[in-house]
């Protein structure tokens, strides 16, 4: 699984819409993708690749830059145990109206970490069956109206 | 008759800091959804204000049965960040605490499996045997159960002398202690009966749902980091996966049962060949800017631990992919199961909320 | 809640408590009952309840002093809040102590509960347990030894040694 | 005995007559024998002592089981005294009556069940003499009381009017009226060889073999059909602590639950007594000790069995409850039957 070669089939096979691609430490690989294509670069690399295994789905605020990141570790679970190649799927979604194609019909395991960024960041997953409050108490909209998503960068502690 | 909904909550003998809303026909349960948060800190944001070295006691106020793993996870994401290399004696070190703690914590999953399942003296053995492990980590580190020994950097000081006879004695009065467990509890038909065939989770479905640690052993996938991508020198040691393909909880519990024994032979050969040297490496204040991503067995499953950086001396985002969150998909085995199947599923999957809701 | 039905109802009620704290053998006996059984409520609110399991087992045990874990809420009369409470457990933790029977009694065990303890800068936790409940004894401590523990509930028997009884209303 | 003369004397010269007679009555009621039987020796204080001693003793034994000290402070000698604790705190709880609950039953449920609980005790001999009431098919009252309790249990599930509570009272009707039918039946083997069902007579006819050594398996349905009767671990599925909470005791607080504790101890003691009397042969034993003796340790010693139970296996599920109690005990008392009858001809020496 040498990672050279996947970098170069997700170019020639979507081209543009593969932004910056890395390589860091051994074998994990970082791609910034453009939030429509993300479906079917998910669905081509859970084919091609076996990155079946969703390891975590995290919100990043950048309000300098007025975008939101959202990124997928992805890495491959087969019956005889772990592949050491994980995947940082980063999708940039813009900060006024954040929303993406949820990942959940290719990845099952996606659906409680993409629930949980929508509830902490209001990235809003397009297609995700279930919604709803899942950490933070029900009386939390009345209590802080003005900023729901505590872990926006905007939204200060109180020391 | 119409289906019966009523809320297993915070408060109930068979359920810890979490709500479980079920839906009840008769004896069956036709719905079982877990509703976490009773205990979400917000550890991830409070991260963001403080200095890397303060932020580990909170990380592992996260998962406190388990929390050399926590602090690994932290400390090795950060390593990876600086790009330091830790001298192999705090490796071993870090193996032997790790391994320390994952006995601790399936002793403690042990005692509350025995009392949901209505076995008083199940719950009474092992919470005591743990606390003669407490002892020797509390001689290695100072403290009972937190201990902040394993920092960014390697590990705060080097081990006590006469602290390896003292953890050999207790691995030896220990293998008894596990033959009783299993001749008490264990064989014993009627936990027999009422865990076989109890929420079976099917290979393939474990993949799906991202499950990991024990209930993903439990359904025949060979899924160990320690194994799969070995850290900290886990690869100089012979390690050996307990798998098995039923995938009920007798299987998951069976799984955790035999890694009791595995991480005891697991720290009788560290103790045996442990280098000597220094034992930590002088860290700098300001991590410079980018990401890590870092995985750790623990005793739960994998933890994944993921930084990004802006070069000051505060983490700008900290993620901590926690296995309890993971095993949340879990929950729906309890469809169709009977209402007396709910404990044994629910504490079959290992869950610890505090570890779930961060 | 008005009912609140005792072995002594209607006037007896008031007769009962008249002799039971004028006389102090009787006021003594009432009292040394209670204090030597505590029975807590199965209650976690966070990472605390590792070291309330250390301190009910074999090494530490607490039912030395009579608190035997008894299941349902209606029959205990010690509350125990193990760590921090966040907001979406404070309301069930109102709620709990709300059906507890009187004479009922609290203990806030570990710094979070006492003042907020290292989440005190959390978006969602409550402060103090003292907003919520009337607390009797405070265990210092993150978390704190089961000797603590043990030690926190003894200073709670030395305060109910001392309490006046009144059987009408919860103190 | 001239302190009781004279206090006749003294009443005799009582001017107003029917103050004399009313005096004379109480004075004769309480000299009588049968209110010493019934206050005293196998009566109410014996019961309360007895039951005291049953809950401490569960408590200690099974905390040395567990490795473990349990109650030690309160009464100085090894808590000794944390029974009368736990009872007079309970005394002065406030009993919680919940607005939806059904009031007039969710409270006569307690008072009935400790009634009828020690109602069953009037029966079973301790000695030869020390028998509330002799009655000479006393076998059949204890089947008569003991057949009330599903009903009652259920009225207290039922009354409390919420969820867990309900859930409980149905399981408790499930199993206990499930077990009675082979607990019966493995008593039929014993009153097939003592042809009677009085117990005095029962124990009268046990001199030469005790009943458990020539019914070996109606014993054992016995003990286990009455552990499922007092819904104790494994049989404990009315009050699954990790499934419905306490089952239908869950609403009870306060003096209400006391008498239900008290009520299911005194169960405890009576299931030993009626299995010493029924198999071990009640008060027979050598003469260096004298009978009531006797048969309040073999009382003891079945009590610790069923109390050791609890220390050593989990809860049985609810499926596997019912299995137990329909297919297997149900056959094994059939067995029992069949081979008293075997036996009973042996003895007359049919063979």
């Amino acid at each position: 699984m040498n990672e050279a070669k996947l970098i170069d089939e997700l170019r020639d096979k979507f081209g543009e819409s593969v932004g910056i691609t890395e390589l860091m430490g051994q074998n994990e690989i970082i791609v910034t993708v453009e939030k429509e294509k993300v479906v079917e670069i998910a669905q081509f690399l859970k084919d091609t690749y076996a990155l079946n295994y969703v390891i975590s789905v995290s919100g990043v605020d950048y309000p300098e830059e007025n975008k939101f990141l959202v990124v997928y570790h992805v890495s491959s679970m087969s019956e005889n145990g772990h592949l050491p190649l994980v995947l940082a799927l980063k999708v940039s979604v813009d900060r006024q109206n954040p929303s993406t194609p949820s990942l959940i019909s290719i990845w099952r395991s996606a659906e409680w970490h993409e629930r949980e960024t929508w509830e902490l960041f209001g990235i809003e997953f397009n297609g995700h069956p279930k919604l709803e409050r899942l950490l933070l108490h029900d009386e939390w909209e009345e209590e802080n109206p003005n900023n729901q998503f505590p872990l926006r960068k905007d939204f200060l502690l109180e020391d | 008759m119409s289906p019966l909904y009523f809320s297993v909550g915070p408060q109930h003998s068979g359920s810890g800091h979490l709500r479980m809303k079920i839906e009840l026909q008769g004896d069956i349960i036709l719905n079982a959804e877990p509703d976490p948060g009773f205990v979400h800190r917000g550890t991830e944001k409070i991260a963001e204000t403080r200095e890397y070295q303060q932020n580990v006691p909170m990380i592992e106020r996260q998962c406190l049965p388990d929390v050399s793993s926590v602090s690994l996870a932290y400390a090795m994401a950060i390593e990876e960040l600086l790009g330091i290399e830790i001298p192999p004696r705090a490796q071993f070190i870090r193996i032997i605490m790790c391994e320390l703690s994952r006995i601790m914590s399936h002793l403690y999953w042990l005692s509350i499996m025995g009392i949901f399942l209505g076995h008083s003296t199940m719950f009474m053995w092992p919470f005591g045997d743990r606390d003669i492990f407490i002892d020797i980590a509390e001689k290695i580190t100072g403290s009972r159960v937190s201990y902040t020994y394993i920092v960014p950097g390697g590990i705060r000081y080097d081990l006590p002398d006469k602290i390896k006879e003292q953890t050999i004695k207790t691995l030896d009065y220990f293998q008894g202690r596990l033959k009783e467990y299993d001749a008490i509890f264990l064989s014993n038909p009627i936990f027999e009966r009422r865990t076989k065939g109890v929420g079976v989770l099917s290979q393939t479905d474990a993949i799906n749902l991202g499950v990991t640690g024990p209930t993903l052993r439990g359904s025949g996938v060979r899924g160990d980091i320690r194994k799969g991508i070995p850290y900290s020198s886990y690869d100089q040691l012979d390690l050996e996966i307990p798998v098995f393909t039923e995938g009920d909880s007798y299987a998951r519990s069976m799984v955790r049962f035999k890694e009791m024994e595995i991480s005891s032979s697991i720290i009788r050969h560290a103790l045996d060949n442990l280098p000597d040297g220094d034992f930590a490496v002088k860290t700098r204040k300001k991590v410079p800017e980018g990401e890590a991503l870092s995985r750790v067995e623990a005793a739960r499953g994998e933890l994944a631990c993921y930084i990004m950086s802006d070069g000051t001396s505060k983490p700008y985002r900290l993620k901590m992919s926690t296995p309890s969150f993971r095993n949340l998909p879990g929950f729906s085995l309890m469809k169709g199961s009977m209402l007396a199947d709910m404990p044994t599923i629910y504490w079959s999957l290992d869950y610890w909320p505090p570890d779930a809701d961060r | 809640m008005d009912t609140v039905g005792n072995a002594f109802v209607g006037r007896l009620r008031s007769v009962v408590e008249k002799v039971v704290n004028g006389l102090k053998p009787i006021r003594y006996l009432v009292n040394w009952s209670r204090l030597y059984s505590l029975w807590p409520v199965h209650l976690t609110t966070a990472c605390c309840s590792v070291e309330f399991g250390a301190a009910s087992c074999p090494r530490f045990d607490v039912e030395r002093m009579g608190m035997l874990p008894i299941g349902s809420l209606r029959q205990c009369d010690l509350i125990i809040i193990e760590g921090t409470v966040t907001k979406k457990m404070a309301k069930r933790v109102k709620k709990i102590y709300s059906q507890m029977a009187s004479p009922r009694y609290v203990v806030a065990m570990g710094a979070c509960s006492i003042s907020g303890g290292l989440f005190y800068n959390s978006y969602n936790i409550i402060k103090s347990v003292d907003e919520i409940l009337p607390v009797d004894i405070y265990v210092p401590g993150c978390p704190p030894r089961p000797e603590a523990l043990a030690n926190g509930i003894m200073m709670l028997q030395d305060k109910i040694r001392k309490k006046q009884v009144n059987i009408v209303k919860g103190e | 005995m001239n302190i009781v003369n004279n206090i006749e004397n003294v009443l005799n010269n009582i001017q107003i007559v029917e103050l004399r007679q009313l005096l004379l009555f109480v004075f004769g009621v309480l000299r009588s024998e049968l209110f010493f039987k019934i206050i005293f020796f196998p009566g109410i204080f014996t019961i309360l002592i007895t039951v005291s001693e049953l809950i401490w003793l569960e408590r200690k034994f099974l905390a040395k089981m567990q490795l473990r000290v349990g109650p030690q402070y309160a009464g100085r000698i090894g808590g000794i005294l944390q029974p009368i604790a736990d009872f007079v705190k309970l005394l002065f709880k406030e009993a919680i009556i919940p607005e939806k609950a059904d009031k007039k039953f969710f409270q006569i449920v307690p008072i009935l069940l400790v009634v009828l609980a020690t109602t069953t005790l009037t029966v079973i001999p301790i000695s030869e003499t020390a028998v509330i009431s002799n009655l000479d098919v006393s076998l059949l009252f204890t089947f008569a009381i003991l057949a009330i309790f599903p009903i009652l249990t259920l009225l207290a599930g039922w009354a409390s009017n919420s969820k867990y509570p309900f859930l409980g009272g149905i399981r408790a009707l499930f199993q206990q009226v499930s077990y009675e039918v082979p607990l019966w039946f493995s008593t039929l083997g014993v009153v097939l060889l003592a042809e009677s069902l009085n117990f005095v007579s029962i124990v009268k006819a046990q001199s030469s073999f005790w009943y458990i050594l020539l019914l070996p398996l109606g014993a054992l349905t016995f003990i286990v059909s009455m552990i499922a009767e007092l819904e104790r671990i494994p049989f404990d599925v009315p009050e699954a602590e990790s499934e419905i909470v306490m089952g239908w005791m869950t609403e009870y607080s306060g003096m209400n639950f006391g008498l239900i504790m008290l009520s299911l101890y005194t169960k405890l003691y009576f299931a030993s007594a009626m299995f010493t009397a029924l198999f071990l042969g009640g008060w027979l034993g050598p003469s260096i000790l004298s009978p009531s003796f006797w048969f309040l340790t073999k009382t003891l010693i079945v009590a610790l069995i069923i109390i050791m139970l609890r220390g050593v296996l989990p809860r049985v599920r609810l499926s596997d409850l019912l299995n137990i109690g329909w297919r297997r005990l149900l056959i094994f008392s059939l067995i029992s039957i069949v081979w008293a009858v075997m036996v009973k001809l042996f003895l007359l020496g049919v063979f």
